[in-house]
């Protein structure tokens, strides 16, 4: 079922929803529908169309470039764009290093980087987690020291997700050794074209290449790279960090996965009947539909509310994600034997016939990546770590 | 969905509340449970004079002519209070009930009485074999002359021991699990021909099987349409249900509150228990699941009067069915946290999941409401 | 479905079978399979019966009077007798002390103790927990100190169960405050009649009283009391718990709810077809089911391991009351409505009929009471920290 | 059911054990599943002279004459591995087929071929729209002359792309549903008309989409009986289960214990991972469920020859789902416990997710065997 929104946002919805309609070249959203990779020509390509309509970043203010939707709009545009299936704003820009940068950058980091930012000129990546440091980032290892104007850095990144796409990168960096482990970490942002810096593939269990390890030798960069203070950059992160947790709750694309769950599930017969009628399938289904709208208005409250986020915050990553990774399983559930057939490309091939079904190839792959909802971000054992404290356990 | 109290909200909240704090402390509440009759007259006539029943009747009628909204505001202080006056039965399903299907004089003094507090009422529909089904009436009405003759069976009556006035389901037409034909009908509680089995259920409201021998009232008696109540029972049901979601809440947040309390408090093994990271991971999944079945009050609340059926239908159910799951992480953690001492009756922590569960079960339970939900 | 057992295994399942149906009184039986109070009286009824067979304290050797069974015998005996609707043996005795005695007790305390544990004459209860230690049990305080030949008790026991009926117990006491918790610890048994001893009732949430607080004030005792050595109660008590874990996952007790719960849901109908026929209550019965086989057959792998258990043992507990608790939450599913109206006694009324169906005024309390059993005999959290520490974490 | 090993039992396992732990090294399966080739022939020419070929082939055939519980010793030792030969098309299901349908010369050629590896051999029945259901056969085999002459399409093969000979189901009788008028044929794996796309699955087994385009086939290729082979199917489909169940426990004793591994030695904020309650406990449930999913094999041993079909199907339905819930828990908790290493393809801990969830969906998912052990 679909929640009913006041007037004014309801009207907003119908004009997001016939935008994407309109505008979204039907090849990308078959490719986002069929979670299929999306390239970075195809990402370009929707974001030129935002950029048109001046909804490009929508999370940012008017005065940077951004629509200046408020809190509700806001939602609904994530919302809608996703459920109509555009592919997924790129979190790295818009929405991480672009707060920190409105908060603390200096005017010419602003004017120079923040266009470039919204029009995907500018494609970030971002360097936080290393080898020795996942959940525990704060004991990250990579240094940064000054050498002259300039700062030179050293050391190695792991799971800087699309660095292969990116021209830019924001990255923390240890700049001193002898104070407690968050007083000591600083913020650069610098192009991945600068010197001494190698990426090198890391393929996820789906097959594919998502993500990567990122070797800083002696890489020099000028101080103009670094944000705002030197050894602030703990706080920067957790700013960042927080914007990263609410869009991560993805309750759009949820209900785009929902709704393409359940057609599946009427086209596959068991036993003769439709599998949407199977009556433990079916309840199944529907309670992961109650649990997702429960959270979209856990959501809409956490924005109504306003100011710093408490439990809400948590919660949506810890359910959105739990939500996500039911519906990849329901998705293998109605799959049967052609969740099996694997196929890293996702059915992305050229003149061959899909195996099976139309989307099953994406299924198997998706199912394994999105293993990974309840890691990133922030683990599900780390959100409830947070919730405790919260509480104040 | 308006997730900010208005003027009206914010007082019934701060009244409703010390209500509970001042009059429904749980040694206050235990002495109103061992007591003989089922529920505190003497608080009735205090919800009365606070205008706490009369939340969505009509002013001329002695009311404050509120909307549902206003009405979980001090269900949600009931909730947590585990209130068992039948606030439910009379002040949620009788009024709702009567502001829908009744008119004219008799719906004015109904409800006129049951804003001063000198009428209880409870709808005697489910039935020993009907379970949660709502169209599944055996009980039946026969014409003679100018009165009906009522006989059958109500199973698990909320507030049926102890009401003024019954509001009785009978089939006048048609069989037993027909969509047509069933009618409702004002009876007097204590009417010739009426027999009641009282007792307390698990969250200690009060409750009854009651029996219909031949009992003869007027045409007069009739509430709504003849052969067309079905539409009405399921909008009361709705209505219980999106009621029991407000208690809920209430219950839930208080339950919580009362287990984190404890949980900083007791000590084991050299250091307070709050400090095992095991029992902090189900403290946090008890408090997202008081967050998420809150967001479902809201929508509840939007839907409780909704008159599009088969919408409100779905809304309510989804709601109903995320606060069960929520009740069951919720009253369940907290006995398990408490440990031993949470299950001992002199704890009000096994109430609250007594309270929990006895909502889970009523008004349809979460295979019923997920089932209605898929359907739609 | 039943496990097929070894043909030696089977024909004396069928005899044990034969004989609790040919002794068992059908009064008492209807009470433990209606889930009612068993008296006293019903409990030593059985009770001669089990002596008159030579099948009393199944789990002793002969030469104690035991039966002498095997552990396979023993299993089987257990999970018949709870199967077809006899009274549980109490624990207190037959299983937690009289292990202790049989390792540790002097002569003369095995003389005086075993024959009237075994008739039931001495009816035992456990004097281990205090208020201010449940699963930290070793920070107990209630004190013993010497006075001439006599030791003497005060302090208070929380969760005595059964001790309103008991005439005997043992119990857990400081007897030295300056050494580490667990070594200043001694284990006592002596008459529930010795004065100073005040029992005074824990009413539980089902609303009946089946434990108790005990007080004991300058409760004067022989030295012949103490069981074992001074001081040395904590590695009795250990040896003693782990009894109690094993008996506790309650298979064949879980086999006869789970067998009842399948008649009464054949019996009510939900929107016109048996409540057994609807597939969604039917899987979830059908994965208790499949759970409780497999933990029979680890019960069984427990046994054919001998030695020390290692996992399986907690295992055993986890699972064993997790599916208690799923069974009553099934049954409280299949009452519907007629789960609410909510009766202590359990349906023990004189002359009245029962409400709704037969069976259902024990649903609600018992579906309440165990709740318990993931927090006795030592919480299911502490059996996880047993089991990761078996682990090695 | 029989705890302890027999003496065969404790050899084949010290072989089988000793091949996966020197041979079959996560590095050299990588090459394996790098390779054209579905799978390695020289592995396979070893198995061969180990004797793990033959376990239930008799001696007079070459092979050792054994049970399905010798057998279950090597399918844990490659389920360990994650071995990826066609072990389980070849001999536990084509082997198992031959076994109880065949007879006489051909019977012990192909069981003589099978031990001395030099023949493979795939069961070609599900196909695209009978997802678990056996009895489900659209695929014809039309009598023309003296031969049989089969179209139809065979869906998710396993071992399909590389077995030498396949062993096709087809309708010479009946309607696509229908219990009766399936008959089993033995067939070229090239044979004219056969058309494969072949695959890899999600635990890097070989398998096919194979379509039948008038291939003709004389009426000696007959296996079993003509228009009754759907009890045939039925066991064969029970014995990849049981199969199923022996490598699962295998692969989930390994994941745990290199789980349990990292635990002990991943380090963050300033100690062991294990060190967290949370994560111990989450360790513990992935252990408990092991030792259930250990318990279960034993009863899917027992039954995996079972001539008695209800029988049968409830014991290996039972053990499937539980080894299935297992199989999640330990799986999905693995790579979690991991964190972001546990997603890459360059860790096995992700291997053993894969095997798992495919287990699962083999011969029948939760949702099928929960249903029929139900209906029993």
């Amino acid at each position: 079922m679909d929640l009913k929104y006041p007037e004014r946002a309801a009207r907003f919805a119908d004009e997001v929803r016939a935008f994407v309609r309109k505008e979204l070249p039907a090849e990308i959203r078959d490719k986002v529908q069929r979670r299929q990779k999306i390239t970075p020509e195809d990402q370009r390509t929707w974001q030129r169309k935002l950029c048109d309509k001046g909804w490009a970043c929508p999370s940012w203010p008017k005065e940077y470039g951004g629509p200046g939707f408020d809190v509700m709009e806001r939602m609904i545009f994530d919302n809608i764009c996703s459920e109509e299936g555009a592919p997924s704003a790129l979190p790295f820009g818009e929405l991480m290093i672009s707060p920190v940068l409105f908060a603390v950058g200096s005017p010419e980091q602003k004017a120079q980087l923040l266009p470039k930012i919204r029009t995907l000129e500018y494609w970030f990546c971002q360097g936080f987690s290393e080898p020795g440091s996942g959940s525990d980032l704060a004991s990250l290892r990579t240094r940064a020291v000054q050498d002259g104007d300039d700062w030179v850095i050293n050391g190695q990144k792991m799971w800087t997700s699309g660095a292969h796409n990116a021209n830019w990168i924001f990255m923390l960096v240890r700049t001193n050794t002898e104070v407690k482990q968050q007083e000591g970490i600083s913020m650069f942002v610098f192009p991945m074209s600068t010197p001494g810096i190698t990426v090198r593939p890391i393929v996820t269990m789906d097959g594919e290449h998502h993500t990567n390890e990122t070797f800083f030798d002696n890489v020099r960069v000028p101080k103009t790279a670094l944000i705002g203070e030197v050894n602030k950059g703990w706080t920067y992160a957790k700013l960042l960090l927080g914007h990263e947790r609410t869009s991560i709750a993805r309750i759009g694309q949820s209900k785009r996965e929902l709704r393409r769950l359940k057609a599946l599930a009427s086209e596959i017969n068991i036993t003769g009947a439709p599998l949407m009628d199977h009556t433990p399938f079916r309840d199944r289904v529907a309670a992961v539909e109650i649990e997702l709208l429960a959270l979209e208005i856990t959501a809409l409250r956490a924005i109504a509310k306003g100011g710093s986020p408490g439990v809400e915050a948590n919660l949506l990553k810890v359910k959105g994600s739990e939500i996500q990774q039911k519906l990849t399983e329901l998705f293998m559930d109605a799959a049967g034997p052609y969740g099996l057939p694997f196929d890293p490309d996702r059915g992305l091939h050229d003149g061959n016939e899909p195996i099976g079904f139309d989307e099953a190839a994406s299924l198997g792959p998706n199912y394994l990546m999105t293993r990974v909802v309840t890691i990133y971000g922030g683990s599900n054992e780390i959100q409830r770590n947070i919730v405790s404290k919260t509480l104040g356990l | 969905m308006d997730f900010t109290l208005t003027e009206t909200q914010s007082l019934l909240k701060d009244t409703a509340e010390r209500l509970v704090r001042e009059k429904y402390t749980f040694d206050e509440r235990k002495k109103i449970v061992a007591a003989d009759e089922s529920y505190s007259k003497a608080l009735w006539d205090e919800f009365a004079s606070l205008g706490l029943l009369g939340v969505e009747i009509d002013e001329d009628c002695g009311g404050i002519g509120g909307s549902f909204a206003d009405l979980a505001i001090v269900l949600e202080a009931f909730g947590r209070g585990l209130v068992v006056e039948p606030y439910l039965s009379t002040v949620v399903i009788g009024v709702g009930l009567i502001n829908t299907a009744d008119k004219g004089d008799r719906r004015k003094d109904l409800l006129t009485q049951v804003a001063a507090g000198t009428l209880t009422l409870a709808l005697a529909h489910g039935e020993p074999k009907s379970r949660y089904s709502l169209e599944h009436v055996e009980t039946r009405a026969r014409k003679d002359g100018g009165d009906y003759v009522i006989n059958g069976a109500k199973a698990v009556v909320i507030g049926g021991d102890s009401a003024d006035k019954l509001i009785v389901s009978a089939r006048t037409d048609g069989n037993a699990t027909d969509r047509n034909g069933v009618t409702l009908f004002l009876v007097d509680g204590n009417a010739a021909g009426i027999h009641k089995r009282a007792y307390r259920n698990m969250d200690d409201r009060g409750a009854a099987e009651i029996t219909f021998e031949n009992v003869r009232v007027p045409e007069s008696a009739v509430l709504g349409p003849v052969g067309g109540a079905l539409p009405l029972i399921e909008a009361a049901n709705d209505r219980g249900a999106a009621a029991l979601c407000c208690e809920a809440a209430g219950a839930m947040k208080a339950v919580n509150e009362i287990t984190l309390e404890y949980l900083k408090t007791r000590n084991q093994f050299g250091r307070p228990i709050g400090k095992f990271q095991v029992l902090q991971h189900r403290m946090a999944d008890m408090a997202m699941a008081e967050e998420q079945a809150r967001s479902m009050v809201y929508l509840a609340v939007d839907f409780a009067n909704e008159p599009d059926a088969a919408e409100r239908a779905q809304a309510i159910s989804a709601a109903k069915v995320q606060i069960s799951h929520s009740g069951q992480i919720v009253g369940r953690g907290a006995v398990q946290l408490h440990g031993g001492i949470g299950m001992t009756i002199e704890l009000v922590v096994g109430h609250y999941m007594r309270r929990l569960t006895s909502i889970e079960k009523m008004f349809g339970d979460i295979d019923w409401h997920i089932g209605r939900f898929a359907a739609a």
